[in-house]
């Protein structure tokens, strides 16, 4: 099959949908000529129109309300935040009034709108621009909270993410964006709540979100070599979530080992290592759950410094090795 | 001055201006209700009273189809009634109860109607600009011919929603009307000490738009300079600004002792300044309606407030099980 | 010792700093003569003057980076965010720059500035106004995030929380205002990060943050009755966690549950959790780490429904007794 | 034309005319530096160059004392050199270095430099607006005298912090002026079609403060304003909005095509409205410089970047224990 970037998966997606759908449009900073701060949107202004691609003044504030309140009144809006820091700008409007407006309705209404923003650090824009904050997202209820780590699962998420009646906060990865994969032409969709076993194995279940996914599937690499054998999953989605697929792979190694690169502290993987805790797994664990998550730093400028920040490979290659010589009960 | 009625006799007919009374007096009545409910503890929570606004409500809204919409905010229950809300559910919804407008799950500060178009009071001060401005959007995109009346305090103009909503909605056009209802008051702070200049209306012309200052007590200018207004938005002439000068009775909620203003001033809003009996002596002076009319008129008030208190009494509370409906993630 | 409540306690140590020390100051919306949404700040004006006591305009993202600049220059100033939910509107300034700038400053400048806001459900306020966004705070670098329980709680976290050259969040609770304990009149510190054991018991232990803390002590009253001694530990400050604390007194239970008001996907207790499953407490329990945490709703209007949407005091009596019954790994 | 130099002669002195150009020679090759420094890979990330906006910067900090304070922007390099910043230790920080201002942590959009008055860039558009508006109150309150002039650019000023703080400002009077660089364009936005006036200095009147347009090409013209401006800040007539028109002539960041604007228009600023060029020429012509000083300024300038950047090469890295140090929680 094809391969095309992650971005390209997503501007195809995006374009594909605008196009089969009246009701759907883009809005964001710079997405028109610009292409959007990562390229995402390059060319869609030209291919289809500015009345479905609208370029908007930097006001966060106000364009977030604007896709809520477009979605309410039946369009299905995509919002796209520059930067993922930027929703600290963003945040009344999508917690306060997107994730909270048809509920406070009794039920009337809905609010069909993705907002697609890039988190993650590794490309030096420092503090300000580095943050991962899905874990805010997942805290709300109201919001689905996605997270593709391939151009595959992008496409097919993205588009499970549009066709939904609510809210849905889409990160992306700043350093995602140029890898490649093979990515079917047509459109299609990968129902949220479901996890992927990116890689299968035996000795320690490996959780690992975004970037994450493909530090463990190198990290489970050079394992394999040491005759360990890792699976690894990405939930792909937080919200849902789906934990039995995540339990039934404990239940087998007996080992986990959560990685994320949001700050550990107060991060989604605590959610997820609690949740492995509470279930049925809970009796088959010969380790305590392991998380590895970024250090309680803003994220530093300098490369080395902003690499030791978030988790690489050595740290995951290091974090399953403590959690197999951990004696069992 | 007042403005006289008897130009409008002829234009929007005597039963146009009968239901303006009509709706006033059902506002001021409600409210009279409501305070009394929340004193017996039938009614918990907080409620803003929109006691000596009921001109603006009445007036913006009579400039709309049933079509046009309207955001409201935390002192909203002129908006919905003005907007044609069914008062038995309004006040069911104040009481909690399951057959209120939002089952119970809302209350007095999210009380939404969407088939009336009402898309919904706001807890969050200026929370409603943006998500007017999207429904603008909308009505552009769908070519629904469709406008949005914004309501908001004096307060909400020094919020940075403010700001960004009317920028946007100047460069794009919509079809939205900014209705600020400036009662003098925010909370407690005096807008006069909140800003520096004599009229929020001057506002617009950081936006390049039209700004207009209305006497909020008088129901006729409002429903004027509204439709004025209404008439430029659904000819793509983009968006206005209004000022209406107002002034809330009562407190700003339930546990406000007014030390931040005068009895005085308070007094001769209250004595001189009182929208319903102004418009209601033009009425009978310029012979639009009869004392026998302004009788039944006030008797259908008090019975549909009779009524509606006790569908509201007597409905059954919403079922615990409600409680994890109507939210998706 | 007098007795004195929640919320006077917090004046009075604000009072008696602003004395003491010229650089503290208070600004905050309607916290003059109004003295606060919830009577903190009650008098505070005619005492101290308004030049100690700013009353702002409601714009939240100014008056935060306010506190902000007002701190790196030289100042302590405190910061009353009305209700929590409104930090929200304040989350670039206190997110991306309070939290952030000494780091990126390479440690010079420091940002001595106090958040108090008010959190919480149970008044009825409905969706916008009664959210527990702690765990937001506690995931960024750089803040530090306090909880008090009691009157002497707030008052001697309070005076820490000032003399921090940092920022800090200080999370209020509405229901708590009007409770009443004893409070020496002197101030005194109660250093930040120091977790307080409300109650010892040897047979399960719950960790309980504000409101939660009174519930679980009179959870522990009615399960003493059945026999059930329960350890009730109040961490009171979230950021920095005094986790040692809680590891002895579950290596001492070999149970514990964690409780909070927050949402619990994603809340704060999930981070607790997991730092017990990691301690060497581990291999102590007898069953898993149990949390109790808010239900995923928005918090709803209704008074059922919004004290079903947090745990109760027999939500808790019924998480311990299960969490008794799981059988011994 | 430009302004004449010749009162300026007798005004302030030719020493300081000379100053003024040797920094904006000094920023002009510390940018076209940064820029080859960045082709070779020996800085990372990102990059926001002002070439063409070097009058702006020094003529606002001509107007300035060594205790008067800025606040600056993602496009700061002019700023820090004409408050002082130390060139070298600037580099160093561009480099990542530890002898950088912050220590290699901060980078390009961070920089800061306290004992200079520069409270540092900023990595959010309009962020540092309310931490100059926090600055300007602590000057009030220590009586301490200084003013604090706050950089933004066009695109900023659709922000809601922009409004906020201007309010803020004026109603407490600060003493800060608002320095609008209005160089035309956001990352891609034209302001033309971000806003709908003329000129942004008109939404001065929104907030009654004086608003003041002035040709951000001139230096001396610039300097003129903002010392009125300082003058009445400093005299306690508060905020002052000056809006500088002036041009980047180079990209957005490293990866703008910019095609969002035509190559005539580039051309006609950069080679008509240089005003490095026609300052020079000015002081040559009214003999404020010889040719010969001329010269010697181009030199200076020149041996210290090359000094800069043989320190900010030939400067450590940060040790990797320093990534956890400067932040407390
Ligand atoms: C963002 C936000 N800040 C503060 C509040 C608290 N609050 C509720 S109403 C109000 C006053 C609003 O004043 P105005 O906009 O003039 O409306 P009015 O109450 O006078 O109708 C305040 C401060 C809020 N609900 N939302
Ligand atoms: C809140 C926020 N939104 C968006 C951005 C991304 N961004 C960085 S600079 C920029 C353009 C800013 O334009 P302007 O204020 O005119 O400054 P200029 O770059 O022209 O100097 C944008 C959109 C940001 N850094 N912060
Ligand atoms: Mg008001
Ligand atoms: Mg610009």
């Amino acid at each position: 099959m094809r391969q095309i970037t992650y971005a390209e998966a997503l501007k195809e997606v995006m374009s594909q949908e605008i196009k089969a759908n009246e009701n759907v449009f883009i809005l964001g900073e710079d997405i028109g000529i610009y292409g959007g701060a990562f390229g995402v949107t390059n060319g869609m202004e030209s291919e289809l129109g500015r009345d479905k691609v609208l370029s908007t003044p930097i006001s966060e504030a106000a364009i977030s309300g604007v896709a809520v309140g477009a979605a309410l009144t039946g369009m299905r809006p995509i919002l796209e935040l520059q930067f993922s820091d930027f929703i600290t700008i963003a945040m009344d409007q999508i917690v306060n009034q997107a994730a909270k407006l048809r509920y406070m309705n009794g039920g009337k209404g809905s609010i069909p709108m993705v907002v697609r923003t890039p988190g993650g650090s590794g490309a030096g824009f420092a503090a300000q621009h580095s943050q991962s904050l899905e874990a805010w997202m997942t805290h709300i209820p109201g919001l689905k909270v996605v997270q593709p780590s391939t151009p595959y699962d992008a496409k097919g998420l993205f588009k499970a993410a549009l066709d939904d009646d609510n809210p849905v906060i889409f990160y992306e990865h700043k350093l995602l964006y140029g890898i490649r994969g093979e990515v079917p032409e047509e459109t299609y969709s990968i129902p949220l709540g479901k996890a992927d076993i990116k890689r299968e194995g035996s000795d320690v279940t490996v959780v690992a979100t975004s970037i994450m996914v493909h530090r463990a599937l190198q990290a489970a690499d050079q394992l394999k070599k040491e005759g360990i054998s890792v699976e690894v999953i990405d939930p792909r989605t937080l919200v849902p979530l789906d934990i039995d697929t995540i339990v039934n792979s404990v239940k087998k190694t007996n080992r986990a080992v959560v990685v994320y690169e949001a700050v550990q502290r107060g991060g989604y993987g605590a959610e997820i290592a609690s949740l492995i805790n509470e279930s049925e797994a809970f009796d088959y664990l010969d380790a305590p759950v392991t998380r590895l998550g970024g250090k309680a730093v803003p994220i530093p400028y300098n490369p080395n410094l902003e690499k030791k920040a978030v988790p690489q490979v050595e740290d995951i290659v290091n974090a399953v090795k403590s959690t197999l010589v951990t004696l069992a009960k | 001055m007042k403005t006289s009625c008897a130009n409008y006799i002829s234009e929007i007919g005597r039963d146009r201006l009968k239901d303006m009374l009509y709706q006033m007096l059902l506002i001021r009545r409600f409210e009279e209700t409501v305070e009394r409910l929340f004193m017996q503890g039938k009614i918990h929570g907080t409620m803003h009273l929109c006691i000596g606004q009921e001109p603006t409500a009445v007036g913006a809204c009579a400039a709309l189809t049933n079509e046009d919409k309207i955001t409201s905010t935390h002192r909203g229950h002129g908006h919905c009634i003005a907007k044609g809300t069914d008062v038995p559910r309004m006040m069911a919804e104040l009481l909690g109860k399951k057959t209120g407008h939002c089952k119970g799950k809302g209350g007095s500060m999210h009380i939404a109607d969407l088939e009336k178009g009402n898309l919904g009071a706001n807890g969050i001060v200026a929370g409603g600009l943006p998500i007017a401005c999207g429904a603008a959007l909308t009505s552009l995109k769908k070519q629904a011919g469709f406008v949005v009346v914004c309501f908001f305090g004096d307060g909400a103009t020094n919020e940075g929603s403010f700001h960004e909503s009317l920028n946007l909605a100047s460069i794009w056009n919509l079809p939205v009307i900014f209705f600020c209802e400036n009662n003098q008051y925010g909370m407690s702070g005096n807008i006069k000490e909140m800003t520096k200049i004599e009229h929020l209306s001057e506002r617009a012309s950081s936006y390049g738009i039209p700004g207009e200052i209305v006497d909020g007590t008088d129901v006729l200018q409002v429903y004027e300079v509204t439709a004025k207004a209404v008439e430029r938005a659904r000819n793509g002439e983009g968006p206005t600004l209004i000022e209406a000068k107002t002034y809330r009775w009562k407190g700003h909620s339930r546990s406000d002792a007014r030390k931040y203003r005068a009895r005085e001033e308070e007094q001769d809003w209250m004595n001189n300044k009182d929208g319903i009996k102004s418009f209601r002596e033009q009425l009978l002076r310029d012979r639009a309606v009869t004392e026998q009319e302004v009788i039944e008129i006030e008797e259908r008030v008090k019975q549909l407030l009779e009524e509606a208190t006790e569908f509201a009494e007597n409905s059954p509370e919403p079922s615990i099980e409600s409680l994890e409906a109507d939210v998706y993630a």
